[in-house]
């Protein structure tokens, strides 16, 4: 794995590996969403599509996990972090492990995520990490891909029939208090802020909204009040819906414990 | 029929026929049942193939499969292409494809159940597939020809990858091993089905031939697979589920048993371990995207209009 | 467990164990099938009885794979036997690993299965095994509750209006191509009938036919013709459904090994 | 008005009042609230325990989680039935839980995450239950003071197999005790947001107490509650997430923290972790069932209309 920084010194690890966890926890689940999609999408271009987004995904948690084994020092890679945790060591944003309901859900779902993760991305580029610019350098380049095309499907399916724009909007209502989590700062953030490491949450608010009304606006939807907003996906405290997405992505590597594939 | 004439001497000569040339009927029609039953069967076949992808036992293992099943849907969509130049639309192959009068190949009837199908359908499926295309690169039809020789280059990176899975397997744990040769088991047969029935007395294949649609015969290819497998599965430790099978120093080639050609015709009929469950997911993903398609359609509609607006407000 | 009689020390013990595999796994599974319904049918009666339907089979396969793992002789328990296995080692019938489908399409599962355990539990319990016929004695109190309740919500629902009759014929039409597999014989289902263990499922045919037949007759269903039967479950050939179910009911098993609950 | 003086002079000397006798409208009302509501908590109450039933971890586990949640439907049903008894059918409370009118216990709006959840809610949940529920067993409405008898008696043994639950797992590995303290860690405060806020100031209550309906405050309830379960919580080896929590000799209870009443407002107007996902899997199963119901309906009427027919024929 990569060497220690100057920057890492300074950094309590545990507060490194919980966000390193949150990276490819979010990845590793949204990507699993996608991917049970394949072979049922609504057009060929759209399985394509979602493939290749589940794949960069993909890939990206194998960085941010690797790089987490590898601060968190007890020799666990990026598969043991995978596929041997249970629900409540999971960190991912709550949206993520949402089901996908129809088309335009998790189109929605993808929109909202990906324009919080490419402004995330672009913030962590500039990392007094340098392991984490590198990997967030890399994963930006396919993640502004991904918020094009999911914007610009947002735009068109809100603006289209009067079914699209409905679905759309109810996708949108029932998405939007999952929304909120990804800006609460934890405790550690402000330690990783401190050292330069990562942003803190909150600060990408502004912009966030900036892009996602101007987006919805364009695609004649309308944005929720802010309202109620759920968490606790960060600290390990998810939905329903997780174990059972872990029950069958963990399914090989529990039942043959020790095989390598 | 001095067209028809001057039409069979160019493709003797081993000229290509580009779309808007003139062809007989039948070789449009050929071509067009061909291409769009390979088109559906890559479509369909990423459903046994996703089965698995959430089930991983890797992170680089899901990537490979993302990978590969991303690489089929996109074998569609150059083979759609390809059989739109011959004069139909991609949505009239789907309406085929989803009252049953197109077919897919039958191979994807029959289950995925463990990760070790996932290999074996890499290693014999799409090893069986290749060995079907391979010929097709020739092809007499250009387009259908260049989207082969694209195709077969991602399929024969698929087939090691297939491989690679079930060797890192049977260096593994006994219940790997097992698991291995239970996959073969299972998929052996089918596999040598790809080929079709044998084809001596067809006279569809005949003509097939003649247009240099298709270049060799069933048996000739099913006989090659064999040839190229065997050893193969001698290489991973592996079973053949084939009493009969047997090299033959006088051929240059293994002696084989006879597949259950009445398992492929009841699979052919839509009696096969997962023929409902294939077509029922096709027709509804078809069915539940129609808003989703309309939505797109008229947006497209709408943004015309705007732009036709605004031309003429300009004017 | 229950002491060796006098007819085992004739049975091949791998065919003994294989059959009650057979038993106790399409109790275990079609259980499992049950209570995914749990809170969600069409009226509180159903919720009730579908909880209580599922609690029998359960109890069931708790004696079935009890017996087995005594049989077999290797120290391994009815929960070994249910949360340690994959897909290939179960040896229920295809027919009830099918998907739930809607309300009908459950009771319609279930009255077919009904049909065949009912018949097939009360010839055990002449079985020369004494510790099989007692379970038998047992279940086949239980199941002819079960078919008495199928049998006639599937005369109800059939003979109910138009919706109702053609969610059932549908149903009907659906499963029947996993009937036939009851009725297949495996080789070593000839050496139990001759130690008079269990009698040959074929044998059991017509009689299922008669009491399927009639009910279907009653519920003014139209009885498909015999056709292609698809067949694999007692052989360890599954559909793909069963990996998922059981990717589910062995996670914690799984996931957690060698802990007790 | 001497009707509802002598209403509450039978109900003062401790009298059950019958279904068909007379009784204040605001009694009646007040009644049927509570009682459908409770019958509500039941059904949605299956939801976050069947969550688990697919997934329990022993057969024995399973087979006794099948039948305690048989048994909610079971109470259910009961209180559905002495609902009715105050001139309400079934369907108009369905109607009423699923247009969101009715309420049910914001309990059942929080996801069970594990299986110790499975332990924490027979333990604290159900033990909260019954910590309100057994007052109600004298209850001074005869049909509803006879199901609360029974319901107390299933829902005290579902309180003791959930402790076993825990009891067995804080004995196993320490991811098990982890576990355990997790779920007692999400359960505690919500357990004891299950009395209501404190109800000092509550004129509603007051005339609940005279009624008899209603027989301690809240926060007497929950003072019983913590004394109770803290010396269960030690026996397990838990710690009790609440700084607060101190032994008062003087009193001869448990001083405790506040529970965080804004979560339990947020909860009760739907913004909970599980509301809309609860309500929805209710209105789905009514809707989807609409079909099956209608279709036993059709049949009664025919096999009435056949008997009709049968007994003019014979006359």
């Amino acid at each position: 794995m990569a060497e220690a920084t100057v920057a890492d010194a300074a950094v309590d690890p545990t507060a490194l590996f919980e966000f390193l966890l949150r990276m490819g926890d979010n990845t590793l689940i949204l990507g699993h969403r996608l991917s049970e999609w394949c072979g049922h999408a609504p057009a060929l271009e759209e399985d394509i599509a979602l493939a290749n987004t589940a794949l960069d995904l993909i890939g990206q948690t194998q960085l941010w996990l690797g790089l987490a084994g590898a601060v968190e020092g007890k020799g666990r890679s990026a598969d043991d972090l995978a596929f041997l945790r249970d629900a409540c060591e999971f960190r991912n944003l709550l949206l993520n492990e949402r089901p996908n309901g129809d088309f335009g859900k998790t189109l929605m779902r993808q929109f909202l995520f990906d324009a919080w993760h490419h402004l995330f991305l672009n913030a962590l580029r500039l990392s007094s990490d340098t392991r984490i610019a590198e990997i967030a350098g890399k994963a930006s380049k396919e993640v502004s891909y991904h918020l094009e095309r999911s914007r610009d499907l947002v735009i068109r399916l809100g603006d289209g029939t009067a079914e699209s724009h409905g679905r759309m909007q109810g996708a949108l209502d029932d998405l939007w208090p999952y929304t909120g989590e990804m800006f609460m700062n934890e405790a550690s953030d402000a330690v990783l802020a401190a050292a330069g490491v990562a942003p803190e949450p909150a600060g990408l608010k502004t912009e966030w909204d900036a892009l996602v009304g101007e987006t919805l606006s364009e695609a004649t939807l309308k944005e929720p009040a802010e309202g109620y907003m759920q968490k606790g996906g960060k600290r390990g405290i998810h939905t329903e819906h997780l174990g059972y997405i872990l029950a069958d992505m963990q399914f090989l590597q529990r039942a043959y414990p020790g095989a390598t594939w | 029929d001095p067209q028809e004439r001057s039409f069979q001497e160019r493709i003797d000569q081993g000229q290509k026929i580009e779309p808007k040339e003139w062809m007989p009927e039948g070789y449009r029609k050929t071509l067009i049942r061909q291409i769009s039953q390979h088109a559906h069967s890559e479509i369909v076949g990423q459903l046994p193939e996703g089965n698995w992808i959430t089930r991983a036992p890797t992170l680089e293992r899901k990537a490979i499969l993302l990978a590969k099943v991303q690489d089929e849907a996109g074998h569609g969509l150059y083979l759609y292409c390809a059989a739109e130049t011959l004069g139909i639309s991609r949505d009239e192959m789907y309406e085929q494809l989803h009252s049953g009068k197109a077919k897919y190949s039958s191979i994807f009837n029959y289950p995925t159940l463990t990760w070790a199908d996932i290999g074996a359908i890499g290693w014999l499926v799409d090893g069986a597939a290749i060995m079907n295309q391979v010929p097709l690169q020739r092809c007499s039809y250009g387009p259908y020809s260049r989207a082969m020789i694209r195709i077969c280059k991602e399929e024969s990176f698929h087939q090691r990858q297939g491989f690679d899975i079930l060797m890192k397997m049977v260096k593994g744990t006994p219940a790997q091993k097992a698991m291995v040769q239970d996959a073969l088991n299972r998929w052996w047969w089918p596999s040598l089905m790809m080929f079709g029935p044998s084809d001596d007395a067809s006279v569809h294949s005949a003509q097939s031939m003649a247009w240099k649609i298709k270049q060799n015969s069933n048996d000739e290819l099913r006989q090659k697979f064999v040839d190229q497998t065997v050893p193969q599965a001698e290489y991973l430790g592996l079973t053949i589920p084939d009493p009969k099978l047997e090299w033959n120093e006088e051929k240059g080639g293994y002696d084989f048993g006879e597949p259950d050609w009445n398992e492929f015709f009841e699979v052919l009929a839509g009696n096969g371990p997962c023929n409902a469950e294939r077509l029922g997911a096709r027709r509804k993903a078809w069915a539940d995207g129609a808003w989703f398609r309309d939505g797109l359609t008229a947006y497209a509609e709408k943004q015309a209009a705007r732009r036709a607006g605004n031309e003429a407000a300009a004017e």
